[in-house]
């Protein structure tokens, strides 16, 4: 007892730092916790708080508990840009989110400056594209995903045209883009290219361009909300063509919203819970057990960070910033060193993820994983 | 005889068949205090938007010291020399009474941009302590006008009508609501401002007592057309007028 | 019928009447005549229950009426006709006397009583369609008294009824004014034109500077030099 | 009195100098976001709170400020070059949005103005090929000062922190001027500032401009300070956010908008730690401030001191002297 | 054509819900001057007062609509009136203004407390068929909004304009002195307003919350539209609302797909201004005086 004591007063003496933050590791998560992300960035968070508790029960990382302090972002990305600091100056070891690319675009530029690794849940492609060696994703930028889509449209449906509905904001305008080049690349014609607004409620002048168009198939990109909309809306003007879409599309919630409209859409997807793996499964419920919704990619993709960020310091061995974000390039993680990372995953030097993803349908109110798709 | 100031020429106004001024003439002359009278409705109220340009007579013209104001905009009006105070309390509540007049002459002074980097009073903060200690305020001087009793903001309102060095001043219903302490300071102020300076005023005002002590002459309107004009005796002993005031 | 004791009141800073008295007989037609600003409107307001009293009573038919509500005073069976244009202007006549008997519970009654006064108004009945605001001034101020009358009031305060009509429309009204008080209302009148609202009146009450001056006979004030006098800035003696 | 307050101005300047060595980085950050802001404020304050016109166009202002600062200063132009275009090209526009001011007032004045900055932000988010869409532009250099780089967050507030004294000073000035006069007569009774000679229709159109301008110069120095801009940071969202500012301070008080921005800036950090219930506490402290003092908090504060000042002296003399008028 | 059809009939079956709600706005407009940034909010929040009778209490669906109505009366008019708006009425619109738009931030944060910041699905009230017309689709729904909307107004007009109540009213909005002297409980005349506002935002919930799912961040865009049309239909007239609001949806439609859909919302916003420089009183409303 008494030298406990005098150890921890020695300690202090020198400044060596103190018995508590030895004990504990600081990480930061900055995320939407208000404001038009909310849903997304409470999902992320729950994961995140999981995982984090999962850690601490099996003994922490490299020793140390994990402590991670939650910044609400407001959904507005000069906020965030500031909360990004404000969570270095408490001492954050590395940030976890943002997920809204809008964000993640403003606040990457402060870790940069600084040096602190960040794992972001967004997917506009231009996060990776701008040589910031200090942040990575968790999911797939959306230069990722396109390609296994076009692939797809080209080869699985035999389209010539298609139709897309995408909504301006940077997560729509990125996967827009991507798509749009996947198209040309492939001599598929988009013959109807129509944007829509975020918290728009009416429909119907989008679906009736897309429906004139007489595309072989119609690709959506939207925030879940309005994708269930625009599915009704399909439904209700009796679309026929198939319905192609990425991750949100078939997120569960959009499902649960369009009430029967997403019956027969089909996309890809790079994480879902309806995966067959017995990881996820696990995975999905616990949270489910925990919080009492359903997980969706978003609580995947924060999960995942967690993880990434865990195993990257224990990897790299020390408390050293710049160690752990060489250590995180070029670097794989297997489901069997770490069961919870979910699936097998590797980044690239420019922090891009890969790893394996699905091709999905929904049928009812199920979502069926209808084809393993290789990691690019 | 003595400069015009004001002239007013066959002057009519009617309002959807109503006729409320019927070829009104009369001219006001330097350092005349004329009262406007007449009962309700008689058109007092048109005749006086007619000179201060807000309304457009339907024939006949206003000019002050030569210069015609239709068309004019008040703020231009000003400008020729008109000054004016208003039926309701007409200051500006939450500046000072020095600022009220100080405003109240500055747009005289100078270009917009002599102003702008001028001194901040314009130079006139020794002028507006002359009219505030003129009119007895000099203890108010720094209060919010709108914290000012309704008296005294009345006398705040006309100090501002003289800021401008004015060649015509119109007095809309001055003593109106004023406390009869108060209107004989008003008066007497009025008259001896009058004097000092020899401004033209115009008058239009209910209070009869007071119209008759402080006018030099009155013209009487009714049914929008001029039935006397004279001095304040020769009203008072005219039985067209009583008639007037009294209904037939 | 009424009687006011020693009634002073006025708006915020402003005190208009200084201890105003006067009582009216039941069944006759009092004006009430003085100089502007004197506080003959703001009498009515008093009455009414626009206005804050700060002290002094309103007895009406000898009871305590002071600080009641308007609608406490229709309650009471008394109506007011303020000056000016009062219709509400994008509703029918008919709309607009059905306003005049809106506090009733009985509004079959109203619709009864609305009959009988477009009897009275026989112009209101040509118009009873048209919107309020289409009416011309005289046939507005018609409307108003009119409507005043549906509550089958027993004390009237009417403010300036003749503004804006023209004179043959005036002799109307009054002949209305007169017709009722010989139905045994009481009509409390303010009246610009004091001469011709004399001659039609049982008494007049003088106000000035917002007290009480001259209460006489009707005949008797209208033969009073006094009076012309006083509209044109003399002053009275204290009657 | 007036010692006393110059006391506290000098107590607050020191303040804001010692403040970035008190602070981490992140609190240097803000505290530079409170200057920028509190410009933008003090431009609404003049248009609002001096001459009475409202106004929901200032985040458009500080949008255009904040994008002619990027272009010009990514193009390798100087910061200087950029705050004047910026600015002169937020005077004109205000004077032509100030047209409306003319013909209606109040909330269409507010429709109009909010009209203006939708219409701004979608130019701003689709006009790609000069504001880089969506995504905004990247990397907006912060400028140098004598050879002196202002990279450093420390080095940057001090540099706002400087324009910011000056746009107060001017502001100040401004205000003080026969054209303070002319804006605040504007304000409280227009007619009669008409017919003593002010140019209502000039000063509103100025009182616009001016205020826009203030807008542009926090655009300016707002795109330096985040690096970052985009269509997203001046959507109506932030055009209510600075009327909030101005309004919760005082609006037409001088110091108003100084303290309604770092209200609105601070208070947050203040209620971090109610969690995701500090919005709630927020939103209801304003709710309730504009019930029981429409006037702001300096209007609070005057109320509560003219309360106190009328208590001491039981008679005052002027009074008396104004019953014997 | 068959495409013009469709935008036209979906633009109006949308902008006779943005109808409801304009109309409410343009009541406390005449009222009392109250100009409502809440409004929005006030249409987002009756369909959870709506989901917790349903969800939470356990009651069958047209009764928890009664019971969401019911709270939303009395919150959204009883005690928005007595609490915010009337302590606020004579400092003029300034801080009205303000307030409303923090009472905006206020119930979306509590929304997205304390029942969830997810959207949520809501029941219709109407069959999701559908049946071809010229080509154009048209749902139940379409027909039901369309329908369930009219019947509203009307029956407010016939409120309004055959009932003692309705009469006292609209004297009170058109002349609240004249009112006063007629014996009209003046203010309670403008809380009946202050309460109908809030069943015609009830309303305009119900019927926008299956198409648009609950969600606490809904209150936004709706309100603004519901501005918009207020002020193009004409800000004193309820026949003006209702035309601002069918007009703004089916101009939100047309532009869209005619114009640019980046742009879409620019096509209303344009219309705004111009009305309000070339007829501040809007399409149908009156220049002077203010009428029901």
């Amino acid at each position: 007892m008494f030298k406990t004591i005098t150890l921890a007063t020695a300690l202090a003496t020198f400044g060596i730092i103190g018995a508590a933050s030895a004990e504990t590791l600081k990480l930061g998560n900055v995320a939407e916790l208000s404001g038009p992300g909310a849903t997304v960035g409470n999902a992320w968070t729950d994961a995140i708080n999981m995982g984090v508790d999962e850690i601490n029960a099996a003994g922490g990382v490299l020793g140390m508990q994990l402590e991670i302090d939650t910044y609400d972002t407001q959904t507005d990305a000069q906020t965030s840009r500031a909360l990004v600091q404000k969570a270095i100056d408490d001492g954050a070891f590395l940030i976890l989110g943002t997920v809204y690319s809008s964000s993640t675009i403003v606040n990457m530029l402060v870790t940069m400056q600084q040096g602190i690794p960040q794992i972001v849940g967004s997917e506009s492609p231009s996060i990776t594209q701008k040589g910031n060696p200090y942040v990575f994703r968790s999911s797939f930028g959306a230069q990722k995903s396109m390609p296994k889509i076009a692939a797809y449209l080209d080869e699985g449906l035999g389209a010539k045209s298609v139709a897309v509905s995408w909504v301006n904001n940077e997560f729509g305008k990125g996967g827009h883009d991507a798509f749009v080049a996947e198209m040309e690349a492939r001599g598929i014609e988009v013959v109807a290219d129509v944007s829509s607004e975020v918290g728009q409620a009416d429909f119907a002048s989008d679906v009736t361009q897309l429906k004139s168009a007489n595309a072989d198939a119609i690709f959506v990109y939207l925030h879940e909300e309005e994708s269930a909309r625009l599915l009704k809306e399909l439904r209700k003007q009796n679309v026929e063509a198939p319905i192609i879409g990425e991750t949100t599309l078939l997120n569960q919630k959009v499902i649960e919203l369009s009430e029967g409209a997403a019956d027969g859409i089909m996309g890809h997807v790079g994480l879902t819970v309806d995966a067959p793996n017995p990881e996820i499964q696990a995975f999905a419920k616990r949270f489910s057990d925990r919080y009492g919704y359903k997980a969706d990619h978003n609580a995947m993709k924060g999960y995942v960070a967690i993880y990434t960020a865990a195993t990257a310091i224990e990897r790299a061995g020390e408390l050293d910033r710049q160690k752990v974000a060489d250590t995180l390039h070029n670097m794989t993680i297997t489901v069997e060193d770490v069961p919870n990372i979910l699936l097998n995953v590797s980044w690239d030097e420019t922090g891009e993820v890969s790893r394996e993803s699905f091709l999905v349908e929904v049928q009812g109110d199920e979502t069926i994983v209808k084809d393993m798709l290789p990691a690019n | 005889m003595t400069e015009t100031v004001l002239s007013i020429r066959n002057i009519s106004k009617s309002f959807g068949g109503i006729h409320a001024v019927r070829d009104v003439s009369f001219d006001v002359y330097k350092g005349e205090v004329l009262g406007l009278i007449g009962p309700n409705g008689s058109g007092k109220s048109t005749l006086f938007n007619c000179v201060l340009g807000q309304l457009k007579p339907d024939a006949g013209g206003v000019t002050v010291t030569g210069q015609d104001v239709a068309g004019k905009r008040a703020c231009e009006l000003s400008k020729l020399g008109v000054g004016r105070t208003f039926q309701q309390l007409s200051v500006f509540p939450e500046m000072s009474v020095l600022d009220n007049l100080i405003l109240a002459g500055q747009e005289h002074r100078g270009s917009m941009f002599s102003r702008l980097f001028g001194p901040s009073d314009a130079g006139l903060t020794e002028e507006a302590d002359r009219m505030i200690s003129f009119f007895r305020l000099g203890h108010l001087r720094d209060e919010l006008a709108g914290s000012l009793s309704y008296g005294q903001q009345k006398l705040v309102d006309a100090a501002m009508a003289f800021m401008a060095n004015p060649a015509l001043v119109l007095l809309d219903e001055p003593a109106g609501g004023v406390n009869l302490t108060m209107l004989g300071h008003l008066k007497e102020r009025l008259k001896t401002y009058n004097r000092e300076h020899e401004t033209t005023f115009v008058v239009i005002e209910h209070n009869m007592e007071f119209v008759m002590s402080l006018c030099t002459r009155i013209v009487v309107l009714a049914e929008g057309a001029i039935i006397a004009e004279g001095t304040p005796e020769e009203i008072r002993a005219n039985q067209t007028v009583i008639d007037a005031y009294l209904g037939s | 019928m009424l009687q006011l004791k020693n009634l002073y009141g006025g708006y915020g800073k402003i005190t208009i009447l200084n201890g105003v008295e006067f009582e009216i007989p039941k069944g006759t037609i009092t004006t009430v005549i003085g100089p502007n600003g004197a506080g003959k409107s703001t009498v009515f307001k008093a009455i009414f229950g626009l206005l804050n009293v700060h002290s002094g009573q309103i007895l009406l038919e000898g009871r305590d009426v002071t600080g009641r509500t308007p609608k406490q005073m229709i309650g009471e069976g008394v109506t007011y006709v303020p000056q000016g244009r009062n219709v509400v202007p994008q509703l029918s006549v008919y709309h607009n006397l059905e306003l005049g008997g809106i506090t009733a519970r009985d509004q079959s009654a109203v619709r009864a009583r609305i009959e009988k006064v477009m009897d009275q108004f026989p112009m209101l009945r040509e118009f009873r369609d048209r919107k309020a605001i289409e009416l011309s001034g005289g046939q507005q101020k018609q409307l108003e008294v009119a409507r005043a009358l549906l509550l089958d009031p027993k004390l009237i305060l009417i403010d300036e009824p003749s503004i804006g009509l023209s004179p043959n429309l005036v002799a109307e009204v009054f002949r209305t004014l007169q017709a009722l008080r010989d139905d045994g209302v009481t009509i409390l009148m303010v009246e610009q034109n004091a001469k011709a609202a004399l001659a039609m009146s049982d008494f007049g009450i003088v106000l000035e500077l917002g007290q009480t001056r001259m209460h006489d006979r009707a005949d008797a004030l209208l033969a009073d030099p006094r009076v012309g006098q006083l509209f044109l800035g003399g002053h009275m003696e204290e009657a | 009195m007036k010692q006393l307050k110059i006391l506290g101005l000098v107590a607050i300047l020191a303040g804001l100098i010692i403040a970035p060595f008190t602070q981490a980085t992140y609190g240097t950050y803000v505290l530079s976001s409170w200057l920028v802001f509190t410009v933008a404020a003090m431009g609404l304050n003049l248009t609002l709170g001096y001459a009475g016109q409202i106004s929901l166009a200032q985040a458009a202002f500080m949008g255009i400020g904040a994008y002619s600062t990027a272009l010009m200063t990514m193009a390798g132009l100087p910061w200087i070059a950029s705050v004047v275009v910026g600015m002169g090209l937020c005077f004109v526009v205000g004077l032509i949005l100030g047209y409306p001011a003319l013909r209606v007032q109040n909330h269409f004045l507010a429709f109009v103005t909010l009209a203006f900055t939708t219409l701004a932000f979608l130019v701003m988010r689709n006009e790609e090929w000069l504001t880089g869409g969506i995504y905004g532009l990247v990397g907006v250099p912060r400028p140098s000062v004598a050879g002196l780089s202002l990279m450093d967050g420390t080095r940057y507030y001090f540099f706002t922190l400087g324009v910011f004294i000056l746009a107060s000073l001017s502001f100040w000035w401004l205000v003080n001027s026969p054209w303070g006069r002319a804006f605040k007569g504007l304000r409280e009774n227009p007619i009669r500032a008409n017919s003593l000679g002010v140019d209502t229709r000039l000063v509103t159109l100025l009182a616009f401009a001016i205020g826009a301008a203030y807008g542009g110069l926090s655009g300016a120095l707002m795109a330096p300070l985040v690096q970052y801009i985009d269509p997203m940071s001046f959507t109506l969202i932030i055009s209510l956010k600075i009327l909030l500012m101005v309004v919760v301070g005082g609006s037409g008080y001088f110091f108003g908008p100084f303290l309604g921005a770092g209200l609105v800036i601070m208070l947050p950090e203040f209620l971090r730690f109610a969690e995701a219930y500090y919005l709630m506490i927020y939103a209801a402290l304003v709710v309730f401030l504009m019930v029981v003092c429409p006037s702001g908090l300096l209007g609070l504060l005057s109320r509560g001191i003219a309360a106190i000042r009328s208590r001491e002296p039981a008679e005052r003399g002027d009074l008396k002297e104004g019953a014997q008028l | 054509m068959s495409d013009f059809l469709q935008l036209i009939i979906s633009g109006l079956s949308t902008g006779s819900i943005y109808a409801l709600a304009a109309i409410g706005f343009t009541l406390l407009w005449q009222a009392s001057q109250t100009i409502n940034f809440a409004q929005g909010e006030f249409v987002m929040v009756p369909a959870f007062f709506i989901l917790i009778g349903s969800r939470v209490l356990g009651l069958p669906f047209p009764i928890a609509i009664g019971f969401g109505l019911a709270v939303a009366v009395f919150t959204l008019g009883f005690v928005f009136k007595r609490l915010v708006i009337q302590p606020m009425l004579p400092h003029g619109h300034l801080p009205i203004v303000m307030a409303t738009i923090a009472l905006a931030i206020l119930m979306r944060e509590l929304v997205k407390e304390f029942y969830s910041a997810e959207a949520q699905t809501f029941p219709a009230l109407f069959s999701e068929q559908t049946f071809d017309v010229f080509g154009a689709v048209i749902s139940h729904q379409d027909i039901g909004n369309l329908a369930v909307s009219a019947v509203a107004i009307i029956a407010l007009q016939l409120f309004l304009g055959r009932t003692r109540t309705g009469r006292s009213m609209q004297a009170t909005a058109q002349n609240p002195g004249v009112a006063e002297i007629l014996g009209v409980n003046v203010q309670r005349m403008v809380l009946y307003t202050f309460m109908i506002n809030a069943a015609l935002a009830t309303l305009a919930s119900v019927l926008i919350s299956p198409i648009y799912l609950a969600k606490f961040s809904n209150g936004e865009p709706i309100g603004l539209v519901a501005f918009l049309a207020a002020i193009v239909g004409g800000f004193n007239q309820v026949r003006g609302a209702l035309v601002g609001g069918l007009l703004i949806g089916v101009i939100d439609n047309l532009s869209a797909a005619y114009l640019s859909s980046e742009y879409r919302i620019a096509g209303p916003m344009i219309l705004l201004i111009v009305i309000i420089l070339l007829r501040p009183q809007g399409l149908l409303g009156t220049s002077e005086g203010r009428t029901v």
